[in-house]
Order: structure tokens, then sequence, then C-alpha cells
């Protein structure tokens, strides 16, 4: 299976080679994703034009989907007669005033519409989704007529969450004080668990992440012409341009 | 007067809009259905306005830098600029899926932005190294679980050592589902009073600036 | 002796980092082809797109951003895979995130949805980016659904929304995501509202804030990108999940080994300390 | 007229907005009074260090706009940053603010400037050197942060406010030089980076506890104990009813479910 799998990345790599814009796209891909990487290491001038570089692009990708939005939800059903989007229109480009001395204050109407939408959406859910749905799922826990390991996990289940959500009560000082403290410091431990666990899936995460890079330069840049004489040039030159600028003859 | 325009005026439509949303969902009223689904495309329409934000706020910094030519930093606001212009440009005349797009997406973009997020596992890898240490109960507890999920998480020794997915199991269905469902409640809570100040006025931050008469 | 402790129990970052890139780039090069169990989320996740009954319609958010393309889209490749090869299933794809439909095209350019006889217009659809995250959930939930498909063609010919007014005319909901705005978001606009059997695909750093839902219920199962190799083998399918996999092995050896030299040289250098107060 | 299903989740959210509001009303009148929170109490003893070693104090909000619905961490972040110059202040100790978003820049300053004054110390304080604003863009922010942190190694780094992946860097960066951290985000997916490499940690809700707690503002300790009161009924909801459920009475479920 392995085998098969590598034999086909080359096949890829061989179909691609043929076409010149592909070879350029995958050239800058890679070498983006060095510099980017070399972050890690120590900031520099590659490390900077790559991040100017992305800052740059997506700035500019959101502008292409506020068009291809606007247009879509906005502009079409406008020019097919439908009148009352002439007024949003105005709206949505009134939200621009913002930036402007005097009349920034024309701004809050649009956006009270969006804050308004938002909190209205969020608060109709968040009551049922994260509040009473959580409180039903613990209270429906069986501790009785289950086997004893279920038992006691559910009890220490609920046992965890009523500790936790009594860590987070913070005007009733009452609550906290003498040995009460010691369910706080339970809930505190118990949350350590929760984030030692989240811990350890984000470096599973990264790794994931950085090996698709990795995977990339590998074995989609480097079978090309020329790739392996560059990787050594492109790690050269990093290093140098990480030398700060007094230490180094030039670029001072 | 124009204190009640500029301030309490958009306090209002913020209330009236959401208990619009709300009342659509809890109440068989057939007026309301209508009204939160255009309501609900405004929104759409509104935020896709508001995605030209960031690139007017960069367009603000770095025309700023470049006349002020900032050293170290004005060339790469030029670039900057024109890799805004560059992708605006292709995007809107020839096409978000258009082969030149999906091009310089896929050169320029598509590779930064995976390399970017993902250059953090270097410094958790080492925040793991250095910081994982037994020092007193916490670092324990965290110590133990995280070395426990390390192992689960590769798949190799998770395949050799069952126990592993067992022990891993049961780390993920009781101490951190049900620590998370207590932050969880605690979270939704806070999220309630936000909304609950947002529409009584008492949460402004969305009206940005004061004007002189709210001073 | 505690000197050498010391340096143990701070190894400058510039070696852990070139150990930590050995530890990718061996692997690659000559691959173990270590094994891989496979979880019982990924099993149950498999089970409920086998269950689907023919005909049925699948809503899948492409909720990912280009920063977690590498962590997610093998997932989404080989579930995609999958849909595509048990066949009579639609799915109507849309995008919360911005970078969801160049993504989607990375995609199907990856699945080949062709090889399965599958077409666009009559399998599957995609809508488009739709700006706004929650409300544009909320509004696609209530209907209409959009006019056009996201290079601003008329849907309303094509065979595959026959049929689809909104959130209930949906058997099951994908969304594989970056964001914990979209992956909660589902629970709150459609699985709360409308109870849409909810499968959801999230990068393995989000998984312990979202498994409360799970354990509620209110997600049929959850799992992490980091899983595509364990689909990939369910599906008999091997792609990039499964190459990762030796990868993921030896890195987690590799920080484990270092946080035990840590701890280990820890208390070393703590013990010589005290001997040599003590002395 | 109301859905099925949704009766009691209706009841229950008016409900929670009236406790919020009235706690915020009898705020105006008596602020409620806070349980000790272990992360705060840590400040003055790393202020402390930071004079015997003769370095400064690093403090910084990440990421996040001030009209964003991130913003009441950034308010909280700014309530610390008041109290903890003026620790600095009495100490003699040099505080700098790492600055991401140039909107807060005058806040800062007004808060900086005063929590001088009140140490007596108003002429110690240098604007231009101890509020620095860096840049807008998450990874250039973040890669002068760390840049500050290699070269003065602070004796103490604080962190509150609504953090991303800057988080990650930062909590090592400073970490490596050997500064004593405390740090604390409502952002979920950030606190464990937190949790793992800090010696001190607010997690999640207590850095708007802190916040109200040091700002003493009405509006959000009001909110704050409008809140405590929901966490109570959900714990009582839920004593109640696992003890229902071993009973095999199944009324609460029945209940929520309405």
């Amino acid at each position: 299976m392995r085998e098969k799998l590598q034999r086909g990345r080359g096949k890829e790599v061989e179909e691609m080679a043929v076409d010149l814009a592909s070879v350029i796209q995958i050239w800058l891909a890679a070498l983006f994703t060095i510099w980017a990487y070399s972050f890690a290491f120590r900031d520099n001038a590659f490390f900077k034009f790559a991040e100017h570089t992305f800052v740059g692009a997506a700035a500019g990708h959101n502008i292409v989907y506020a068009v291809d939005n606007v247009r879509r939800y906005g502009w079409d059903p406008l020019s097919k007669g439908a009148t009352l989007y002439a007024v949003i229109f105005l709206l949505g480009l009134v939200l621009y005033t913002r930036y402007h001395k005097k009349y920034f204050w024309l701004s809050r109407f649009p956006l009270a519409i969006m804050v308004g939408i938002g909190v209205g959406l969020s608060l109709r859910a968040i009551v049922t989704a994260e509040f009473i749905a959580q409180i039903q799922s613990t209270a429906g826990m069986k501790v009785v007529g289950v086997d004893s390991f279920t038992a006691f996990n559910n009890l220490l289940f609920i046992v965890i969450v009523l500790a936790v959500v009594y860590y987070f009560v913070f005007t009733f000082p009452v609550l906290h004080g003498g040995s009460r403290g010691a369910i706080s410091t339970f809930a505190r431990w118990a949350m350590m668990a929760a984030f030692g666990y989240s811990f350890a899936n984000a470096l599973l995460s990264r790794i994931t992440m950085i090996f698709g890079r990795l995977d990339y330069v590998m074995n989609t840049w480097l079978p090309l012409p020329g790739a392996i004489l560059a990787l050594p040039l492109a790690l050269i030159l990093l290093i140098y341009s990480m030398i700060p600028a007094k230490k180094r003859p030039w670029p001072k | 007067m124009s204190l009640f325009v500029r301030r309490q005026l958009p306090i209002a439509i913020v209330s009236i809009t959401a208990i619009l949303v709300m009342a659509d969902y809890f109440f068989r009223i057939a007026a309301t259905g209508p009204i939160v689904r255009d309501l609900q495309n405004w929104g759409i329409i509104l935020s896709a306005f508001a995605l030209g934000f960031g690139a007017v706020n960069l367009f603000i910094v770095h025309t700023r830098h470049i006349s002020k030519q900032t050293s170290n930093q004005w060339p790469y606001s030029i670039w900057l600029l024109f890799m805004v212009a560059l992708f605006a440009g292709v995007g809107v005349f020839i096409g978000p899926t258009s082969t030149q797009y999906m091009w310089i997406y896929n050169a320029s973009y598509f590779a930064l932005s995976a390399t970017l997020y993902s250059s953090t596992g270097f410094y958790i890898a080492s925040g793991c190294y250095r910081a994982l240490r037994a020092r007193n109960v916490q670092s324990v507890i965290l110590l133990v679980v995280g070395g426990i999920a390390l192992l689960r998480n590769a798949p190799m020794l998770a395949a050799g050592y069952p126990i592993l997915i067992d022990i891993d199991g049961w780390v993920n269905s009781v101490p951190t589902t049900s620590a998370q469902r207590g932050i969880m409640i605690g979270a939704a809570l806070g999220a309630i009073a936000l909304g609950v100040r947002t529409m009584i006025g008492r949460e402004t931050g969305f009206l940005g600036r004061r004007t002189e008469a709210e001073r | 002796m505690s000197s050498l402790w010391k340096k143990l129990e701070d190894v400058p970052r510039e070696v852990l980092y070139g150990l930590f890139l050995l530890a990718f780039i061996i692997p690659m090069l000559s691959p173990f082809g270590l094994p891989i169990p496979i979880s019982a989320d990924v099993r149950k996740w498999f089970a409920t797109i086998d269950a689907l009954p023919a005909g049925s319609t699948i809503m899948i958010d492409m909720g990912y951003s280009a920063g977690g393309e590498p962590e997610l889209g093998p997932y989404a490749v080989a579930v995609t895979h999958h849909i595509f090869k048990k066949g009579k299933l639609k799915s109507i794809y849309m995008a919360t995130s911005i970078d969801g439909v160049q993504l989607w095209e990375t995609l199907m350019a990856e699945v080949k949805p062709e090889q399965y006889g599958a077409k666009y217009g009559t399998d599957y659809v995609h809508l488009g980016y739709m700006a706004g995250t929650e409300t544009a959930m909320a509004k696609v939930g209530t209907g209409p659904m959009p006019s056009t498909d996201y290079k601003g063609n008329s849907i309303a010919q094509m065979p595959v929304m026959e049929g689809i007014k909104d959130a209930t005319s949906f058997k099951l909901l994908i969304c594989y995501t970056t964001g914990g705005d979209q992956s909660e978001g589902w629970v709150r606009q459609w699985v709360t509202p409308y109870k849409t059997p909810y499968l959801s695909c999230v990068l393995a750093l989000m998984i312990p804030t979202m498994l409360p839902y799970y354990r509620a219920g209110q997600i049929v199962s959850l799992v992490s990108g980091a899983t595509a190799g364990q689909y990939e083998l369910l599906n008999k399918i091997p792609a990039r999940g499964i190459k990762s996999a030796d990868v993921i092995s030896i890195c987690h050896i590799l920080i484990f080994a270092f946080v035990v030299l840590g701890n280990i040289a820890y208390y070393a250098r703590k013990a010589s300390e005290g001997s040599r107060k003590g002395g | 007229m109301l859905y099925a299903g949704r009766i009691f989740a209706f009841g229950m959210l008016i409900a929670l907005a009236l406790i919020m509001i009235g706690c915020m009303e009898m705020a105006k009148k008596k602020l409620p009074t806070f349980r000790k929170l272990a992360g705060l109490d840590a400040l003055p003893e790393m202020v402390g260090r930071a004079a015997e070693m003769n370095r400064p104090v690093h403090f910084t909000t990440g990421l996040g706009e001030l009209t964003g619905t991130v913003a009441p961490q950034l308010v909280a972040g700014l309530a610390v940053l008041g109290y903890l110059t003026e620790l600095a202040a009495k100490y003699g100790v040099k505080i700098v603010y790492s600055v991401y978003q140039p909107q807060v820049m005058p806040i800062a300053t007004e808060l900086m400037r005063e929590a001088y004054i009140r140490a007596g110390k108003a002429e110690a304080f240098d604007q231009e050197d101890q509020i620095r604003f860096l840049s807008s863009e998450q990874f250039a922010y973040a890669a002068a942060v760390q840049g500050y942190a290699e070269r003065e190694r602070p004796a103490a780094n604080v962190m509150i406010g609504p953090f991303y992946a800057e988080s990650q860097l930062f909590a090592e960066t400073f970490f490596r030089v050997g500064s004593i951290q405390l740090a604390g985000t409502a952002r979920g997916y950030q606190i464990p980076f937190f949790a793992v490499v800090c010696d001190y940690l607010l997690i999640a809700e207590e850095i708007y506890a802190a916040g109200a707690y040091l700002s003493k503002d009405p509006v959000q300790g009001g909110s704050i104990q409008g809140q405590d009161i929901g966490k109570i009924i959900a714990w009582v909801m839920m004593f109640v009813g696992v003890l229902l459920t071993a009973a095999g009475s199944p009324a609460l479920m029945d209940l929520l479910k309405m």
C-alpha cells in the first residue's frame, strides 16, 4: 500500500513538471514554507517578507469574498427588483463611515443590526445548547442500577462538574471559606487534568500540520530539477539573515 | 436629541433586532418568520461588507509607513499593499476559482497560512519539554495526563499497548469532559450576561469611539 | 555533575528543534509502516455514513481555513471518497470559512468524484462561502437556499437541489473546521432547533472543548483530523493520513523522551545541589 | 403559543436576564464582595521579585479589538494593568505594556498615568518607553514581543486578555528567559498552553472576576454576581437531578425537556 503511495506521488510530480506555471508555483510555495518556519528559530528578513505577503494576501482574499457575497446576496436580488435591498446596500456602505473623523457614528446603525442579530442568535441557542442540555446530560447520569465501574465513573463525573461550577462562583465568599476551599482545589486539579490532555492534543494537531508542509517540500518540491541545490542555498541565506544587522558586514 | 440618535437609537436597534430573532425562535407567530429571514439575509450582506475592514486598516497603517519611510518597514509595506491589490484584482475581475487565482492562492496564501499556524508546534514541543515538570501537585497532574495522552497519540504505541487507549479513553470521557462541562456552563452564563448587557446598553464596545456629546 | 544535569534540563531550543525536524524527516525518507489502531469514534463516523438510506441529502460545511488544511484536508478527502463510493447520496456543500471554496476545489481535485460516476449538479453542489458564520448557518437552516452556486450559476434546475427547502431536508450534517465558531455554531443553529444528526471533524486541540456536546448527545461522532489514516484504512484508500502515521509516532516518542529527560535532570540537579548543601 | 420543547429554555433565559439586570442595579448601591483569586494574590510577589532582581515587568493583552466580542476580555486585562502598574510604581520597578491594538493606547496611557499618580511617583512614568505599540499584525506583534523578552529578560510577565496562537509563542519564550508568569484568557483553546507553561493561571471566567474586582465597576461586578446566581441554579438543578434520577424519578428531566 505504502509503495503504491510513493509511486503515485512520483507520477504526479512528473506530470506536473511538464507545466512551467506549476513548477514556479511549487517553488514559491516551498520557499514560503521554509521562510515561514525560520521564525521558530529567529526573526529575520525572509520571514518578514513572507509574513507581509501573507497578511496582504489574506486581506485581498477577504475583499474578493466581500465582493462575491455582496453581489450574490445583495446585488442579484436588487437587480431583480427587490428594492428593499437598496437600503441594506446603503447601510453596508455606511459601515465605512467608521473611518471618518466626524461622521463615524453613522456606522453604528448597520453595526447595531449585525450585533443585534448576533446577540439574538446566540442567546436563544446558548441557553439550550450550553446550559440546559449540559445540566440535563449531567442530571441524567445513573449512579445506581449500573455496574460498579460505570457508577464510579459517573459519580466522579458528576462530582467534577459540580466542583468546577462551584469554583467559578466568585461573589459569595462564604462558599469558599474554611475547609470549603478544598472544593476549589479539587476543581482546579480536575481542570488541570483537562488542560494537560488538551495540551498533548495540541501537539498532535501541530505535528500533523507540520508533516503536511514538510511532505510538500520533500515530495513535491525537492524532486524538481535544481531544488536539491536551492535548498542548502536558501538555508544559508536564512541563517545569514538571522545574524543581527550590526554584526554582519552587509546589508546593515 | 443628538445623543439620542447617536447612542440610544443604535442600542434600541440592537435590542429590537435581538428580540425579534429570539421571538421567532420561541413563539409560534406567523409575522416574525419573514422578518427574521430578511434580517438574516441583511446580516450576511453586512458581514460581507465588513470583510473589507481588514484591507482598509492595512491601507491606513501601511500608507503611513510608506509616506514616513519607516526604516526597515516601508519596502515591506509597499509589497504588502501590492499583494492586497493583486489578490483583490485577480479575484474580483477574473474570478476566485479561476486558474490564475488558484495559482497565486496556492503559491503564497495557502502555503504561508498552513506553515505559519503549524510553526507554533515548535514552541509547543519546547514548552512540553521545559514546563511539564513534576514540581507540585498541579504540575504532576499535568505531567501524568499529558504524558498518557502523548503516548496514546503515537499510533504505534497505541497499537502495541492497547491499555493506553483504555486509559486515554477514561481521561477523555471522565475528567476532561466533566471539567470542560463545568467551564462550559460558566462560559454560557458569561455569554448570556454579555448579550443582556449589550441589549440594555451597558456593553457599548460596538459603538466604537465616543462622540463629543457622549464625553 | 550538576552542571551536566543543568544542561540537560535546559537544552537549547535550536538543538531541540533540530531533533524535532529529524523526527519528521527520517520516517518520511524511509517509512516504517508502523501499525495504526482504529478508534471507536472513527468507526462510528464511518458507520453513520454507511447507514444513511439511499437518496439522503448531506449538508457539508467546508469550515476549515487554509492554515488547518494539512490536518483536516486528509480526513475530508477520506470521508468524501466514502460518500461517493457508497453512492446514491446527495452532498450539498457550503463554506463558513472564507477559504472553503478554494480548499473544496483542492479536495475535489484529490478525490476525483467522476471516478465514482458522481456528477456536479446531480450528486453534489457547492453553495459557496457565506459571510456571517452563525448567521449564515441560521439562514440556510430556515431557508430558502441561496439561488446560485459558488460560481454564480443558478441552481434552481440542478437535480441535486430537488426537494431541498431548509434544514429539515437534510439527513446528516458534516462540518470540518478549524474554528470554534463553526464547530459550536452548528450545535447552536442546527442541532438545537432541528435535531439534525451532526458529525464534527475538528483540530485535535479543539476536541476537549467540544467533548461536553459529544457526551450530551449533541454530536453523533467527534473526531480530529489527525485520525485521517484510520478512516483511510476503513475506506481502503490510502493517502496522506496513513503516510503521516509514522511521523506522528516518532515525534511523540521523541517529545515524550524529552519530557522524561527533563524531569530526571530536574530531580538529579536538585538532589546533587541538595547533597552539596548538606555536605 | 410557545413552541413545545422551548418553553423551559425561554423561561430560563428570561429568569437569568432578570437576575442579571437586578444584580447590576443592586451593585450600583453596593459592590459585591469577591472571593480571593489565587492568581491575583501572586502579583505583589512577582513585582517584588522584579524589584529584587532589578529587572522590568512585562504586560500584554493579546489580540482582539475593543469593538469585538472579545472586548470584555480586553477590558479585564486593562483593569489588571492599572493595578499592576500601581504595584510596579510603588516598588520602583519598570513596567512595559506591549500593545497590539492602537485604539487601546490612549486608554492605557491614562490608566498607567493615574496608577503612577496613585503611587505618588507621577514623574517616574515614561509613556513613550513603557507603552509600546508594536504592530497590528499577529506575527509581527508576536515577533516584537519575543524580541523584547530575549533582550530585556523581564523578571515577570503578565498576560491577560483574548489570546490566539501567540499564547504558545509568548508562554514558551518568557519561560525560557526565566520570567515568572501569570496568564489568563477566556479563549478556551489557549488556556491549556498557559496552564502548562505559566506559573500562575486565571482560568476562563476568572479574568472577568479579576477585572471587575480591580476596577470596582458596578456593571461588571453586578453582572458577575448575576452569573454566579445562574451557576448556583445550575448546581442545584444538577444535584437534585442526580438524586431524582437515582430515585427513578424523571420529574426534572421532563421539566427540562418542556
